[in-house]
């Protein structure tokens, strides 16, 4: 069966890898893809690899490696068979079966590829419209994104944030003797801003323990001392009203 | 007969996916025909588009031809196209109620109200256009300061800021906790 | 008259200025009819443009429907765009034919299959819109899926990915047991 041994000469420009050339040899060999003479093929991939000349060198490397398993599978075949339980044994044979996997695997999406070109000539080319979705958006009057809101609810949410700053969270979390002053200093003016008609000062040191009432203290003193709120008394006996003042706001983007 | 066929086909189809008007020159050079005739193959999708079924029309903008929608579907592509409005979250709304008490602000001095970062629900209003940048706060980093839209006002029914209830006035209408305890 | 010109028209305009597909479904809520009406009326439409002096052709993708130009005018579409269309390379041809079977699939998955490396046919599938990444593939490298597009069904003119030709069931036996040794 090795009478010719010369190798046909392989008219095929390019291939698409390994497994193309390779199924193109076998396919010029009309043999059974599951029973591959390797020995043959092996020698006619080599010299076609040979003859593809210079590619780069990624692609090269992509056919070395599978002339490399195909010389492998080759020796293998060459030498006396083992006995049956040998591990080597069953390694050549499953050499065998992935390569003819693969091949099928191949040929199968090969095939696939050649009905998508067929598709791609009967079905014609149709185009389609570029559509300028802003430019037609621009003429759609947006919906009112306040659709369904009453002044109400926007004061509703208003009052949120006070009784948020009046439970002033975050400081019943720790302990009281670990309040720094620059936290009660942000929730003091926190609640002072958010009454911009004035808090009687009774209402702003809030019942809490002991240290908690002092560090407010402190730290309303330091605000008046800053010049951030005021204090007002309008009679000797009434409340003191502790208002914001234009500066309260400059405490800002300073974080 | 008197008309091309393939042609008028083919002059539809390239108004069809023109995404600028085309002038009559270059369609004669694509259709190889003379600029008469294409005028006369305009003419005739033109009289095919005014039936009554049809909602293409003929464009004839700067000298060029496209395609467009009638005037009269208008109101059906305005469906296709409305976003549904999303309703502001919570914090949108707290953040606004913020701004518009507050106006001018900056980002920073709502986040200190709120006790929270406030950024995401800011661009969300920046974009729906109820709250817009007005200028740099004077001092470090320069701050950009938020101040409501014309289309807050709007909403509200509001002619202008000094309309806005003022937070004593609503005071009053809420006998709530909080309420009495701002006085 | 059997058909309602009014909407016949509207459905044209919205075909028209739709971005993707069109369900039945959506059409029917925004022009206010019922589903079989609608169909009634694509029918209507597509029977309209079967004449040889329309450009026009009414094409049906994943249950949506859209708006495209005919094949036979498909050479001055080109001549516009400057643009020779470009028949796709075997390379090109096989890596999309791997996807559009395996997806989601990696380009590792894809080049074992090839036996060769694959990114710069899958780059061109990308950038022709025909292949899109979908998300990544929990494992080493989290590497990239791809799947192919809607742009995919309209130029093999496939109405889903359901009428895509079967692969040979003996192949496909074969090829699960590669599939599974590549993970």
């Amino acid at each position: 069966m090795e009478t010719e041994n010369n190798i046909p000469l392989v008219e095929l420009p390019a291939y698409q890898g390994p497994l193309d050339l390779l199924l193109t040899l076998i396919q010029q060999e009309k043999v059974d893809i599951y029973d591959i003479p390797i020995a043959r093929i092996a020698d006619q991939f080599v010299e076609a690899v040979r003859l593809l000349g210079p590619m780069d060198m990624e692609v090269t490397t992509e056919f070395l490696v599978l002339a490399a398993q195909l010389l492998y599978i080759k020796s293998r075949d060459l030498l006396p068979k083992p006995p049956k339980n040998d591990q080597d044994q069953v390694g050549e044979e499953d050499l065998r079966q992935e390569l003819v996997e693969r091949l099928l695997a191949y040929r199968t999406f090969k095939q696939a590829a050649q009905v998508l070109e067929g598709l791609e000539t009967s079905s014609g080319r149709s185009y389609y419209r570029e559509v300028d979705v802003e430019g037609l958006l621009a003429d759609v009057e947006p919906e009112d994104p306040l659709k369904g809101i009453a002044f109400d609810d926007l004061w509703k949410a208003f009052c949120r944030v006070i009784e948020r700053a009046e439970k002033g969270e975050e400081i019943q979390l720790v302990e009281p003797d670990e309040i720094s002053i620059d936290v009660m200093l942000a929730d003091v003016l926190r609640r002072v801003l958010l009454h911009p008609k004035g808090m009687r000062f009774g209402q702003l040191m809030r019942i809490g323990s002991r240290m908690e009432m002092v560090v407010s203290f402190l730290a309303l003193l330091e605000l008046l001392q800053s010049g951030k709120v005021r204090a007002e008394q309008l009679t000797l006996l009434s409340d003191i009203m502790i208002f914001p003042t234009k500066k309260a706001w400059e405490f800002t983007e300073e974080e | 007969m008197l008309f091309r066929e393939p042609e008028t086909a083919a002059l539809e189809a390239l108004l069809f996916v023109a995404k600028n008007p085309l002038t009559i020159e270059l369609l004669a050079e694509i259709l190889e025909l003379d600029g008469l005739k294409v005028e006369e193959l305009l003419h005739e999708l033109k009289k095919r588009y005014t039936v009554d079924s049809c909602g293409l029309k003929l464009l004839e903008i700067n000298g060029g031809y496209k395609l467009g929608t009638k005037p009269e579907v208008a109101r059906y592509i305005e469906i296709l196209y409305k976003q549904p409005s999303q309703a502001l979250s919570n914090a949108a709304l707290e953040v606004l109620s913020i701004i518009a008490y507050k106006q001018p602000v900056t980002r920073g001095e709502v986040d200190f109200i709120r006790g929270v970062q406030s950024d995401r629900a800011l661009a969300t209003l920046v974009e729906k256009g109820l709250v817009k940048d007005v200028g740099r706060k004077d001092g470090p980093g320069r701050p950009i300061l938020y101040a409501t839209t014309e289309q807050f006002l709007l909403h509200f029914g509001l002619r202008s800021l000094e309309d806005m209830p003022n937070l004593l006035e609503v005071d009053l209408v809420h006998e709530d906790e909080v309420a009495s305890t701002i006085e």
